[in-house]
């Protein structure tokens, strides 16, 4: 099964990367943008037949590997 | 003659490079990425550094500094143009030289000394370097991993050993012409002995060579 | 804040604190940022010397290098935020001590970190050293200062608090020492850097100053973000700033924020001065003034200009791409007045709260355990040399540390002449014939059993591994990592280990010009072993033309031990440790006359011996072993005492030459060996085969970091 | 407005990141996990009232600086 899981900083820490890439976007002309934040997107391909289940072991490995519960929270939506 | 070497904002090589060419006898000027007249320069080097942050992806956003039309256009004009490390980054994000980098096989930073051989000698930077003479500088990145998907790369100087992941072990990439280089280990800590190489001298002695009258 | 502490801040003001004043002195008055068990310990340390341009007190210490030459120097600790989030708590530790050094005028030029962790069989631990290495390594590389050295141990007491410590020096020229002082009435206070946000309120001073338990899980979103990208900018608008001369004085942002860089500038000048919150450019709205007040966001430095000379300053700001606001003005009088929303939010004495901190006489107790451990007899160490040496060499606190200091840009500058995995580092300094040394020396076993003589024998290890690329010690700043210090036994060590430094540095005649003190290295109610750090610089003027090198050993040359005979005493050892895995005994004590003249002969000797190497972990054996792997050659050794092969007796070190080529003194020297062959000999045991010991030795780390 | 961009990396790129990801949910016993990939989001607020307006220029600054034609392709999303 295909599963997205998509990992945010959460609102609270600093965004070093999106502040400068706000202000690269300015320099070049593209005034109109007002906040840029970079998350990472992760998309695994996991063998399982239970959505529910696939689910559940995806959230593990958020909290056991691919997300920093200090900095980030995560969602995970299983794609079929 | 004179070569400048460009300092966008993160960039921290700047020093070393001057340092090193002016110890072989050239005569280098730096100058801030937001320069727009390189019409005084008959060559110029983008050092090694992290130009703004290498946010977003290396060199993406140093690409787009205003100094890099100068760049653009020397380019063109058949001048030496020699990307160091994030210097061949910028480059290859500006289009000047095929392919692009990414981050290292093994996901960390690598600093130390790398064997090298010359493959090709028809370029700006190993013109005075024999094909097949073995080279010993300091490899000093993160994002040395060149890719080329394309595979329009001409490959000047290859590792010995895959300390990265690059293509065909490619650690310098030339344009066309060979007037336009990126290398992603750095000669100018190769000059002096004491520091353990000399080895880098016969490559930034190439490039300065290179330099004509404008 | 405790309740007394309270009551001095009502009897301070004569009222009650105004929401931001309590805010202010809180972070103030903690223990990181106050000092207040250490202080009164602290008096203790020598340091005046001739040389000393700056001593403790100012951000960074500065000496005297001649020639009009100086050089500032610091060093700090990161632990806890280093454990709450490895990468950014290292990260934002390697920031923090490059601004202490820059705001001192100085052009920071080297690195070294001292970090310590659990045994890396725990996921957990490798998960944490992994973090830290990327992390000094993310910011260090990034911000363009090469990390050259430190030091890495590992032992379970860290398991649950890992240390990090960073330590920076910088030079400049005398006309460009910059203190921080917030000059006279007339001048503003400009803040320069990135925006405040909530990021890390009262996050160094508050997590550095409490336990670690639970709880501490819930105070991770005070985790502040490192951009090594604006400090970079940040250090170059700063260095141009004293180029030209526009500042009165400079005070980096770290621990306790805007509070500390507006009360302590106005203390140390004897001025008051008037704070406009609104004025401070910030990143998120909606943030209260005693939020403003105590946020750690990183990479901000607090310039005090001359009037006539504002305009100046924020020109260079906007050219070199970073954000300025004016937010201040210097007055007559000594009272800090700040302003938010047009309300006076705080009216306090500047000074007090640095001055006016409470000191704290803890109660001290020499523990009962500390007889019963040096009466227990240290094990003899049996076995065939050979396998011993090899254990050691496969362990990760001995084993080569590439895997750390290959991920660290250890040669930008083009000044690295001796860089990491040797004794000291031996930097250049270009345009003259001066190199700078610098070792950093830390030993929590060494002072668990003996907090005083241990600590003493750090500062003459130190020396010797300065020694030994041709300086002689010159200054010394200190990084004292302890326990719980309510804990009357912690408070002994901590009084003991400065004494024990105070001691060393007396006898070899150098100051103590800076340091930091990290207090509540507990979890669940264990304390650290005592963990002082000494970082000591030494001067090689002229700097030996070609400095000796662990790879320079050639077919034929000898080995000679010079330094006090060793008794074969394995307490507190390598060996003890790898071999045994216990800790008892005591250790031999530092002899001071033998120091001073070890220390003396190795700096004469390396401008004439190709290979000289200080005697430490792992003893003799490990020493020699280590010139075989670096020169890629053999030796026989004819010592065949275990004792004598891996004991770790202070102030030795061996010397490798040309035979006839250099007078070595009698007594103080003898021959143990000689270079040859492909393979190590260590008496009657077995041959090593050279390229055993190298991948025994490169494998340690990489090894167990697979997993 | 929001705009939500994803940039891929192109299938013919290596994505060391992918690799090492994968291998550490191996380790820890993950092993239904059969790929892995990570890309990039970038989250944008931008100045405008006509989401086609919006997409567009929002199309351009990727073509511009966000994605890299030699490694990334992208998408994006006006989110409201
Ligand atoms: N262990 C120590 N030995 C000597 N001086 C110390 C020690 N600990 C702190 N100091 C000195 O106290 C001063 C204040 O330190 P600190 O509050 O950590 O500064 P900062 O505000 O830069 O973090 C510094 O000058 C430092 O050198
Ligand atoms: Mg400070």
């Amino acid at each position: 099964m295909k599963v997205t899981v998509e990992i945010t900083r959460r609102p609270e820490i600093a965004d070093p990367q999106g502040t400068t890439i706000q202000r690269a976007l300015h320099d070049l002309g593209n005034n109109e943008v007002m906040s840029v934040r970079v998350d990472r997107v992760i998309h695994l391909e996991v063998d399982g037949d239970d959505p529910a289940v696939v689910q559940s072991r995806v959230e593990e490995m958020c909290r056991q590997v691919l997300a920093n519960p200090v900095l980030e929270d995560f969602s995970v939506e299983v794609t079929g | 003659m004179r070569t400048a070497v460009v300092v966008f904002p993160g960039t921290n090589c700047e020093q070393d490079v001057a340092h090193a060419l002016s110890s072989l006898g050239g005569e280098v000027e730096l100058v801030w990425h937001r320069e727009t007249d390189l019409s005084g320069f008959d060559g110029v080097v983008l050092p090694g550094g992290f130009a703004h942050g290498d946010y977003l992806r290396t060199g993406a956003i140093a690409r787009f500094s205003p100094v890099m039309a100068e760049v653009e256009r020397m380019a063109a004009q058949g001048l030496p143009v020699l990307g160091i490390c994030n210097g061949f980054q910028v480059l290859c994000e500006a289009g000047l030289l095929p392919g692009a980098l990414i981050a290292n096989r093994d996901l960390a930073f690598i600093c130390r000394f790398v064997d090298l051989e010359v493959v090709d000698n028809d370029s700006i930077l190993t013109g005075s370097a024999e094909i097949g003479q073995r080279i010993r500088i300091p490899l000093n990145s993160y994002e040395g991993n060149w890719v080329d998907p394309g595979k329009t790369g001409r490959i000047v100087l290859r590792y010995l050993g895959d300390p990265n992941g690059s293509q065909h072990a490619a650690a310098g990439v030339a344009n066309d012409g060979g007037n336009v280089v990126g290398v992603m280990p750095h000669p100018e800590r190769g000059v002096d002995e004491l520091l353990g190489s000399g080895d880098g001298r016969v490559l930034l002695e190439g490039f300065l060579h290179s330099l004509v009258p404008a | 804040m405790t309740d007394e502490e309270h009551e001095s801040v009502l009897g301070l003001l004569g009222r009650d604190p105004r929401p931001a004043e309590l805010a202010m002195y809180s972070v103030m008055w903690s223990e990181h940022c106050s000092y207040k068990s250490s202080r009164a310990h602290l008096r203790r340390f020598p340091t005046e010397a001739p040389w000393v341009v700056v001593g403790p007190g100012e951000n960074a210490g500065v000496v005297d290098l001649g020639d009009g030459w100086l050089a500032a120097l610091r060093i700090e600790s990161h632990n806890h935020p280093s454990f709450v989030e490895p990468y950014q708590g290292a990260a934002t530790g390697v920031g923090g001590i490059l601004r202490d050094v820059f705001t001192m005028g100085a052009r920071p030029i080297a690195l070294w970190d001292q970090i310590r962790f659990g045994p890396l069989e725990d996921p957990k631990n490798r998960y944490l050293f992994n973090g830290v290495v990327s992390g000094i390594a993310g910011y260090g590389n990034a911000v363009g200062v090469p990390t050259v050295g430190g030091e890495i141990e590992f032992d379970p007491c860290y398991s649950g608090n890992p240390l990090v410590n960073v330590m920076c020096l910088g030079i400049l020229r005398r006309e460009q020492l910059v203190l921080g002082t917030a000059g006279s009435p007339g001048t503003v206070a400009v803040l320069l850097g990135r925006a405040t946000g909530r990021d890390g309120i009262g996050g160094a001073s508050v997590l550095a100053s409490a336990s670690f338990d639970d709880e501490s899980q819930e105070k991770r979103p005070s985790v502040q973000v490192g951009d090594p990208f604006e400090e970079k900018k940040l250090i170059e608008a700063c260095l141009e700033l004293y180029d030209r001369g526009l500042v009165a004085g400079v005070q980096d942002l770290g621990a306790a924020g805007l509070s500390c860089a507006t009360s302590e500038p106005a203390g140390r000048a004897g001025v008051g001065l008037d704070v406009d919150l609104d004025s401070v450019h910030v990143r998120e709205t909606g943030m209260t003034a005693p939020e403003l007040l105590m946020s750690e966001s990183q990479e901000r430095m607090m310039a005090f200009v001359p009037t006539d000379l504002v305009d100046e300053v924020l020109a260079i700001a906007t050219k070199w791409e970073i954000d300025s606001a004016v937010v201040g003005t210097v007055r007559v009088g000594g009272t800090l007045t700040v302003r938010h929303q047009g309300e006076i939010v705080a009216e306090v004495p500047a000074a007090s709260l640095a001055d006016d901190a409470p000191i704290y006489d803890r109660p001290m107790r020499r523990p009962d355990w500390l007889d019963g451990l040096w009466a227990t007899p240290v094990r003899i160490l049996e076995g065939d040399a050979a396998d011993i040496l090899l254990r050691l060499l496969d362990d990760p606190a001995l084993g080569s540390t590439a895997w750390v200091h290959e991920q660290y840009d250890h040669m930008l500058f083009l000044n690295t002449v001796v860089g990491p995995g040797s004794d000291g580092a031996l930097i250049r300094v270009r345009g003259t014939d001066k190199g700078l040394a610098v070792s950093t020396d830390g030993n929590g076993r060494l002072c668990q059993l003996d907090p005083r003589d241990g600590s003493s024998r750090l500062v003459y290890e130190a020396a010797l591994n300065v020694a030994v690329t041709g300086a002689r010690p010159l200054a010394v700043v200190d990084n004292l990592n302890f326990g719980n210090p309510e804990k009357p036994e912690v408070m002994w060590q901590f009084k003991e280990s400065v004494e024990g430094i105070s001691a060393a540095c007396e006898m070899l005649g150098i100051p103590v010009v800076g340091g930091n003190v990290s207090f509540y290295n507990e979890t669940d109610g264990i304390d650290i072993h005592p963990t002082p750090v000494v970082g000591l610089l030494g001067l090689a003027d002229p700097m030996p033309g070609t400095p000796p090198r662990l790879s320079r050993a050639e077919e034929g040359m000898e080995i000679w031990e010079i330094g006090p005979e060793a008794n074969g005493n394995l307490s507190g050892t390598a060996a003890q440790r790898v071999i045994h895995d216990e800790l008892t005994g005591r250790p031999t004590p530092p002899d001071p006359d033998a120091a001073e003249k070890v220390v003396a002969l190795a700096a004469d000797l390396a401008h004439r011996v190709p290979v000289l190497h200080d005697i430490s972990d792992g003893g003799l054996a490990v020493a020699i072993a280590e010139v075989c792997i670096a020169s890629q050659i053999g030796a026989n050794v004819a010592e065949t005492d275990n004792g004598r092969l891996f004991s770790e007796d202070p102030h030795r070190l061996i010397a490798v030459l040309e035979p006839h080529t250099v007078e070595l003194p009698e007594g103080l020297s003898r021959k143990v060996g000689t270079i040859r062959g492909d393979s190590l000999v260590l008496g009657s045991s077995d041959p090593i085969d050279v390229r055993r010991l190298i991948e025994t030795f490169e494998g340690a780390i990489p090894r167990r970091m697979a997993g």
